[in-house]
């Protein structure tokens, strides 16, 4: 009991505070930054899954995240904004997703990580061309994007944040759950010792596909928040950028800790809108990418666990020692 | 008889292990120091503390006086130290010219050496322009001990030339190494006993990354008490 | 026929192109099994300060000397200062080198601004000539000599000089290198050198192809840049010549017909190549264990 | 039941344009312990890579429990019984030992894709927890694998090696870097899962009191060629075993 509470309190109290925010501050600029959070923290934590359980990293997450938008932005939009275009487009979109990250399993999963990575960059820049291209003009609007209507019952703010963050909090308890179940057991082992995973009789490529489908439905979900909380949907989602952002996140949060990415998309969300802001009389804010790029550098050489990392770490060492 | 090189109380750990747990050797000037042990004991690990591969947790590793630790291989190499791997001592992919090459720079001396190591293994003139990985593993062995020949170093360390190798082409080793030993100094790494015992003049033997016996080689070869204790060359006629 | 063979023509020089980025990759995966995503980057500042030079100086000798010039100061300073930190940790690399791409397209900004510059091309090199159907300008032809000449030197110094040598039985086998008596650090940093030397080639060549110098073009460039390695087999200097050539007149042909789908069709043919040969058409197998 | 025997017919295997088994055919029966010796470079830890699947075969056959397994993976060659030990530490750096155990336990049970959000099985902690007994690890249950002694870590090799039941044990050196000390209780361990005649064992050793003590049979290579066959007894009197296996040294004088 008392191992629980120590375990869940804090996230639960958290989780109290953030429900609170509306009645304690109201609707508009904060519900929306954190309706973004929550979306990108979805979308950090599915990578964590790949990253921080198989070991593999990818360039192009954002390929599922996009899908997740533009697929129930264009049921909703062709809709009109009902129930029903949001709940087929949900469905649709996941199905995608599923075999979208099967095709990519299935050529790049047998062959060198670096391939990996060069592989998911390239196709996710393929899904930003074709979002962008004149030829699907009539689905997805082209390059000028299209505005999503919302079903009814998401047209205010209140009902949007809360629906995000019940979705967010649903999420996360199946990816613990999941970490936690014996499938989850043998994506540490991958990680530890792929090798010897193998040669216990566990078909590696399948448990890494597994993961890498569970983690592209998540990150399908969290553009699926995304759109809804935005609504709108532009190439942007498809951009190499947001899966840079995303793996920014990630390893700021901490790699393998899964609740690293909460805390890795607060930071660098709230980063972002700050220094756009702050661009605005100070225009040198507005190239705040370079900072990003210090900080791949500088999390890889001195803090490669992240954030969540280092303070699991310490209170473990810590007590160790007490035991 | 004085030491080229000196190694006190060696530890290392690798991964958490510790491999090394206190080796001492001394390999005098032109002899064959042998070093003995079973599988897993710490001879290659010595050898690569040597060379600069792995670091050290204590202990000293001392060349001419000259402490050793902390120099990359390439420096400790150009010191005058040559080295020949258990596996992996040549480029597979370079031809038996550019092997022998990649060890110096041509000059008259090389081409000297260079014609005294194919006078000695006539079989790598003939496989003058073959890639390195299509010779024989015998052939590979002598490109790797003419590489040495070569380089000419003042200090060999030799790790299991024999290893793989048919009856007949340890023969042929057993002839090249005492054709080595009358230019240099060697220290070798070597399971075959009996070849460890034509050829070595000293020995020292690892047990759990530690050296437990050391002497000259009529001594072990005469001591069958030691051999079975420490090589674990159990004699069975007894039991038999 | 005239058309297929203006699209034959600016697939080569596309291809070209392609090659010197893809050669410079291959190189240092080759040696180092470090694949660079911060590539693209050194190929925009090679881009950016060639034009610079060439539109204040009028010297397109001067450019590209310069281009390639802060291609190989950046390349060793990344090499020397954060690369060799993280050579036995694959993630790491590719994170390191995502963030050195971020930073290079980033600051570019800084001096020269979010938009585009436009690149003029050389007076020397700006004739053309009708020849059947086909327009043949002069420019095009002289970053087909670039590239041929480049290839060629590669494959000499590869295979007829001492560091050629070095380098070969470096890729195989770099602790024995060592044991020669061989710098392998040093080595390595050369070889990084001579691969970001060919971006910032790349680059300067680009700009006045292309028109114009981008803030995008370091990561669209690179893009295509690591299809082809993969195509031709990441590690092989001729895969990288036969991949930039099949890509080259792909996207040559494809973007005539279809605009922007070129990415699209290149992205097919690695994955088909990828299910056919994982190794790339001329790379080597790696064992498994 | 199918006896699950291991064939092997006129295997070949190369590596590095070097031939290193070749035309090798052997049987081991369910049950028998068999231990493979030779001198270094002979080829035995090649032999247990082809029968494993960690190296591939140019020619001949690995036929095991009636399954020509000759080009099966590694992991479907595990899932249908074979276990495989290594000389070198192999194991999960961060795993507790109880997890690692559980890992085995998975690989053995399936670990069927409908239980992606379930827990982990109880009783398979509580079988795992019976394997660290098993091998004197119980009071290492919660630790983490990379921070045990190397004698403890070739126990947990071993536990996780029992935890997938196989039918036939390949182990390689199993008391190779361990303390002096230390290898009495590893023997016992193995002689009792010997005299448990569950398993087919093939054995790589170097330590001939331990294949005295490990095994009812004993083949002899040399280059990548059976030199002997039979009892221990029988082997090590063989002169030309001895002259292979021991560099040829006189042991007459004991």
């Amino acid at each position: 009991m008392t191992r629980h509470t120590r375990q869940f309190g804090p996230l639960l109290l958290i989780l109290v505070v953030v429900a609170l925010v509306p009645v304690l501050f109201g609707v508009g600029g904060i519900t929306n930054l954190l309706e973004q959070v929550f979306a990108f923290a979805l979308f950090a934590m599915s990578y964590d899954l790949l990253i921080g359980y198989t070991g593999v990293v990818s360039f192009g997450h954002a390929v599922f995240f996009g899908t997740g938008a533009y697929v129930v932005g264009i049921f909703l939009a062709h809709s009109g904004g009902s129930s029903g275009g949001l709940l087929v487009g949900t469905c649709v979109a996941l199905g995608m997703s599923i075999l979208l990250s099967l095709l990519i399993a299935s050529i790049s999963l047998r062959i060198r990580t670096v391939y990996f990575a060069m592989i998911t960059l390239a196709v996710g820049q393929t899904f930003y061309v074709l979002s962008g291209s004149q030829m699907l003009q009539p689905l997805t609007n082209a390059d000028d994007g299209m505005t999503v209507p919302l079903p009814v019952w998401l047209t205010h703010d209140r009902p949007v944040y809360y629906f995000s963050l019940a979705v967010l909090v649903l999420c996360l308890v199946l990816l613990r759950l999941f970490v936690r179940s014996p499938v989850g057991l043998v994506l540490q082992g991958i990680r530890e010792n792929e090798g010897r995973v193998l040669t216990l009789g566990h078909s590696v490529y399948r448990f890494k596909s597994i993961a890498f489908v569970i983690s592209g439905l998540m990150a399908t979900v969290a553009g699926i928040l995304y759109v809804i909380a935005q609504t709108f949907v532009s190439t942007g989602v498809y951009d190499v950028s947001i899966s840079l952002d995303v793996l920014l996140m990630t390893i700021i949060g901490g790699i393998g800790t899964l609740y690293g990415g909460l805390l890795g998309a607060l930071i660098i969300i709230v980063a972002q809108t700050e220094f756009t802001n702050l661009a605005g009389t100070y225009p040198i804010f507005g190239r705040y990418t370079i900072l990003f790029g210090v900080l791949y550098i500088v999390i890889v050489r001195f803090m490669p666990r992240g954030i969540v990392g280092t303070i699991l770490e310490s209170i473990k060492r810590r007590s160790g020692q007490e035991g | 008889m004085s030491s080229l090189l000196e190694v006190a109380d060696l530890h290392v750990n690798i991964g958490g292990y510790q491999i090394l747990q206190g080796v001492s050797l001394a390999v005098p000037e032109h002899a064959v120091t042998v070093l003995l042990g079973r599988n897993g004991a710490g001879k290659t690990t010595t050898m690569r503390s040597i060379m600069g591969y792995v670091r050290s947790a204590a202990g000293e590793i001392r060349w001419r006086g000259e402490r050793l630790q902390g120099l990359r291989p390439y420096q400790v190499a150009r010191r005058g130290i040559g080295y020949m791997p258990e596996e992996g001592h040549l480029f597979a992919n370079l031809t038996v010219q550019d092997n022998l090459a990649m060890v110096a720079r041509k000059s008259a001396s090389y081409e000297s050496r260079l014609e005294r190591a194919l006078t000695l293994f006539p079989d790598l003139r003939i496989a003058w322009s073959r890639r390195a990985g299509t010779l024989s593993g015998g052939q590979k062995q002598m490109l790797g001990l003419a590489r040495l020949l070569v380089a000419a170093p003042a200090l060999m360390l030799i790790d299991e030339p024999s290893k793989g190798l048919s009856p007949g082409m340890v023969e042929v080793l057993a002839g090249a190494l005492s054709v080595l030993r009358e230019a240099t100094t060697i220290l070798l790494v070597e399971q075959n006993f009996r070849l460890a015992s034509r050829v070595g003049d000293h020995f020292s033997v690892i047990d759990e990354g530690r050296t437990c016996l050391s002497g000259s080689m009529e001594q072990l070869v005469a001591r069958v008490d030691w051999q079975q204790q420490y090589l674990g060359l159990t004699a069975t006629r007894e039991e038999v | 026929m005239g058309i297929f063979l203006t699209l034959a023509l600016n697939g080569i020089v596309n291809g070209s192109l392609y090659f010197l980025m893809a050669a410079g990759l291959t190189l240092i995966f080759g040696l180092m099994r470090v694949v660079n995503f911060a590539h693209g980057g050194l190929y925009q500042w090679g881009a950016y300060l060639a034009t610079f030079v060439f539109a204040t100086t009028d010297n397109f000798v001067l450019a590209l000397a310069v281009g390639m010039l802060i291609a190989i100061i950046l390349g060793i300073v990344m090499e020397r200062g954060l690369i060799s930190f993280v050579y036995h940790n694959e993630n790491g690399q590719l994170l390191v080198t995502m963030g050195i791409m971020l930073i290079l397209t980033e600051l570019i900004k800084v001096p020269f601004g979010p938009s585009e510059l436009s690149s003029n091309t050389p007076t020397d090199l700006s004739n053309s000539w009708l020849v059947g159907q086909v327009v043949i300008v002069q420019y095009q032809l002289f970053m087909i000599g670039a590239s041929i000449v480049v290839f060629i030197l590669l494959l000499w110094i590869l295979h007829k000089t001492r560091l050629g040598m070095i380098v070969r039985a470096g890729v195989y086998n770099p602790e024995l290198v060592e044991a020669c008596g061989i710098a392998i650090g040093r080595v390595f940093t050369i070889v990084f050198a001579l691969g970001a030397g060919l971006a910032g080639l790349a680059g300067a060549l680009a700009g006045p192809y292309l028109g114009a110098v981008t803030p995008t073009m370091g990561f669209d460039m690179q893009l295509s840049a690591f299809i082809i390695v993969v195509v031709g087999g990441l590690g092989s200097l001729t895969g990288s010549f036969i991949g930039s050539m099949i890509i080259g007149i792909l996207t040559a042909v494809v973007s005539f017909y279809f605009s922007s789908l070129a990415v699209l069709v290149n992205v097919v043919v690695m994955v088909i190549v990828l299910l056919i040969r994982p190794q790339g058409l001329f790379g080597e197998r790696e064992s498994a264990t | 039941m199918i006896e699950m025997d291991l064939e092997l017919a006129h295997l070949r295997v190369d590596y590095a344009q070097t031939t290193i088994i070749q035309d090798l055919s052997l049987n081991l029966q369910a049950g028998v312990s068999m231990a493979l010796v030779g001198p270094n470079g002979a080829g035995k830890t090649t032999l247990l890579n082809a029968i494993s699947g960690h190296c591939p075969v140019q020619a001949g056959r690995v036929v095991f429990g009636g399954h020509d397994v000759t080009r099966w993976s590694v992991d479907r060659r595990a899932r249908v019984g074979m276990g495989r030990s290594f000389q070198g530490i192999h194991l999960f750096p961060h795993l507790s030992t109880l997890e690692s155990v559980t890992l085995a336990i998975a690989a053995r049970e399936g670990t069927p894709t409908g239980r992606l959000f379930s827990r982990v099985p109880e009783q398979w902690q509580q079988e795992a927890h019976t394997y660290l007994q098993q091998t004197a690890l119980s009071h290492h249950a919660g630790k983490a694998a990379n921070t045990l002694s190397h004698g403890d870590k070739r126990k947990l090799e071993l536990a996780m090696l029992l935890a997938l039941r196989p039918a036939l044990l390949l182990l390689d050196e199993p008391t190779a870097g361990m303390a002096l000390a230390e290898v009495p209780v590893m023997l016992g361990l193995l002689e009792e899962i010997k005299a448990s005649g569950k398993y087919a064992i093939l054995l790589v050793e170097h330590k001939l009191d331990v294949v005295f003590r490990l095994s009812d049979e004993v083949v002899v290579l040399q280059q990548g060629s059976i030199l002997a066959q039979g009892t221990a007894h029988d082997v090590m009197a063989d002169e030309r075993v001895q002259a292979a296996y021991l560099g040829g040294q006189h042991v007459e004088s004991t």
